[in-house]
């Protein structure tokens, strides 16, 4: 038997890790926990959540965790500036493919990535790191991306030539 | 016969039989010799008149520049890898000191490997909200996950990935026997909007919060499957986005 | 001017939030705080979850919010099949050789195993536990392979100098 502050515990790594809310039916009946001690437990939880970095809210029929809204502006600021200096994972994947097919279209980028790439396309565009250089030749005449000269400064090359060929991985990896 | 040809160069004298002779028997370190020369000097030799029997010493000399590249790497010994004498590399068994080193390392990483095994475990029950909340995040932080410093060979890897990825085959075979999951599936995602008041409802909230493939591509089957019945509509604003599910036809 | 509460509090916003692990010259460079505060706003973090349902870990030069070990079995009940892929021994062998002996050739990872390792090296650059650092000198110029930061924070380790000394595992033998 869980005790209250195990279950407290427990509720508060849900609501860490869930996308949406929860309800606390749910969580009754999938750790068969007592509705009651299920209320103290939430009871806590919400003393503990009262004054800090993040809120505890009923939403919906049921909780979620989130950011406290006063921080919002500061959370914006940090993640944004981050975002200057650093590269996602989907736009390191858009830039290779960009850098090794260029001139190429977002929907051929699409379909080698196989999810949507427009927001990886626009914080390349945004950093300079790739241009529209062309319109495709295709229907609807779409924007052909290829990489700039600040996208060989990045990476420290001289010229495009200077990327490793794709063919050498294989070989050597 | 050129095995009789005397030799002069540098580091032997004698004839190429007895250099030969010398280097398997261990007496001649072939280090000290130069081979460019003894080649020069069989080159010499059988210019005057060329003869197919004569050119057999070359594969003896190209042995010896075998065994000379060899010998200049450390831990090797002279005849033992290379085959050119089969018995000395019998008497010559016992696991050089590189072997034995390396099996020993090998041993240690064994042990590391274990170790990484026990911090993969423990390190494992930590739970992180990507794991469960991926897509999900904030419009502001842009997308999932920040790179420092990324190279070229970044590049490349990012490259050869996507493209080993893209010829994996990416469908899903819906089996015979899944028919009664579908059937179910349409009448639980039907009543499901209903209870919603005919939405609209997010794909999202029909699926599980990490979906397994199979029941995502179920889930959207029914969806298209009350679609085709004229039961719902459904709208995705951008490829690969959120669809959006209400009751009744599309207008 | 934040003071050391709010910053604590901005902190915990930006751990909730970030995917990765979040290095505190990161918050303070972005956030424009000052270093020795932002170092007292940690300790009320770091007393904030000594006892809670979530662990404040530091991991990889910077620091993360996860759930709690010890509740682990209790989230994997509620959330159901969570992802619980682990590495093949191959990979893991792989691993180690190259934690210790970066940056090192796929040749030299191969002398010591003995057999071909290139699908372990293969694997572990999707995961991107380990990424090509360099081109050799030797014939060939072969790829250089090092770990990452996504090492560490797989492992749950802080720095790389964290890993026990080599020595230490050659007298287990």
């Amino acid at each position: 038997m869980l005790t209250v502050q195990e279950i407290a515990n427990v509720v508060e790594g849900i609501l860490f890790l869930s996308p949406r809310p929860v309800k606390l039916s749910d969580i009754a009946v999938n750790l068969d926990v007592d509705p009651g001690l299920l209320n103290e437990a939430m009871e806590r939880l919400k003393e503990r959540y009262a004054d800090c970095g993040l809120e505890l809210c009923g939403v919906a029929g049921g909780f979620e965790l989130t950011s406290r809204k006063d921080y919002v502006e500061h959370l914006r600021a940090f993640f944004g500036e981050l975002d200057k200096s650093r590269l996602s994972r989907a736009a390191l994947e858009t830039m290779s493919i960009i850098a090794y097919k260029q001139p190429v279209s977002r929907a051929d980028i699409e379909d080698l990535r196989g999810v949507n790439s427009s927001g990886a396309i626009h914080s390349l565009l945004d950093k300079s790191l790739i241009r529209i250089s062309d319109r495709g030749e295709t229907i609807g005449r779409p924007f052909m991306y290829s990489t700039t000269p600040d996208f060989l400064r990045y990476l420290g090359l001289e010229k495009l030539e200077d990327l490793p060929p794709i063919e050498s991985f294989e070989k050597k990896v | 016969m050129l095995f009789d040809i005397l030799l002069d160069v540098t580091g032997f004298n004698g004839s190429f039989e007895m250099l030969v002779e010398q280097v398997r028997r261990h007496e001649l370190d072939v280090i000290h010799v130069k081979l460019a020369e003894v080649a020069e000097r069989l080159v010499e030799a059988v210019r005057p008149n060329i003869d197919l029997q004569q050119f057999t010493p070359f594969l003896s000399l190209s042995k010896l520049l075998f065994v000379k590249s060899r010998n200049l790497l450390p831990g090797r010994d002279q005849f033992g890898e290379t085959g050119l004498d089969e018995e000395a590399a019998q008497e010559e068994e016992e696991p050089t000191e590189v072997r034995e080193r390396l099996l020993e390392q090998y041993k240690a990483f064994q042990s590391v490997r274990d170790h990484f095994r026990e911090l993969e475990t423990l390190n494992a029950s930590r739970l992180r909200s990507m794991q469960t909340r991926t897509g999900e995040m904030p419009g502001f932080i842009d997308e999932i996950v920040f790179l420092e410093k990324v190279t070229p060979f970044d590049l490349l890897a990012a490259m050869a990935q996507i493209e080993r990825r893209s010829r994996e085959d990416r469908s899903y075979h819906v089996r015979a026997n899944e028919g009664q999951r579908l059937s179910d599936r349409i009448a639980e995602v039907f009543s499901f909007i209903l209870e919603r008041r005919g939405g609209p409802v997010s794909f999202n909230d029909i699926v599980s919060i990490a979906p397994q493939k199979q029941e995502a591509v179920i889930s959207f089957l029914a969806v298209i499957y009350l679609v085709a019945q004229g039961k719902v509509a459904a709208h995705q604003k951008i490829p690969y986005g959120d669809i959006i599910i209400t009751a009744g036809a599309a207008g």
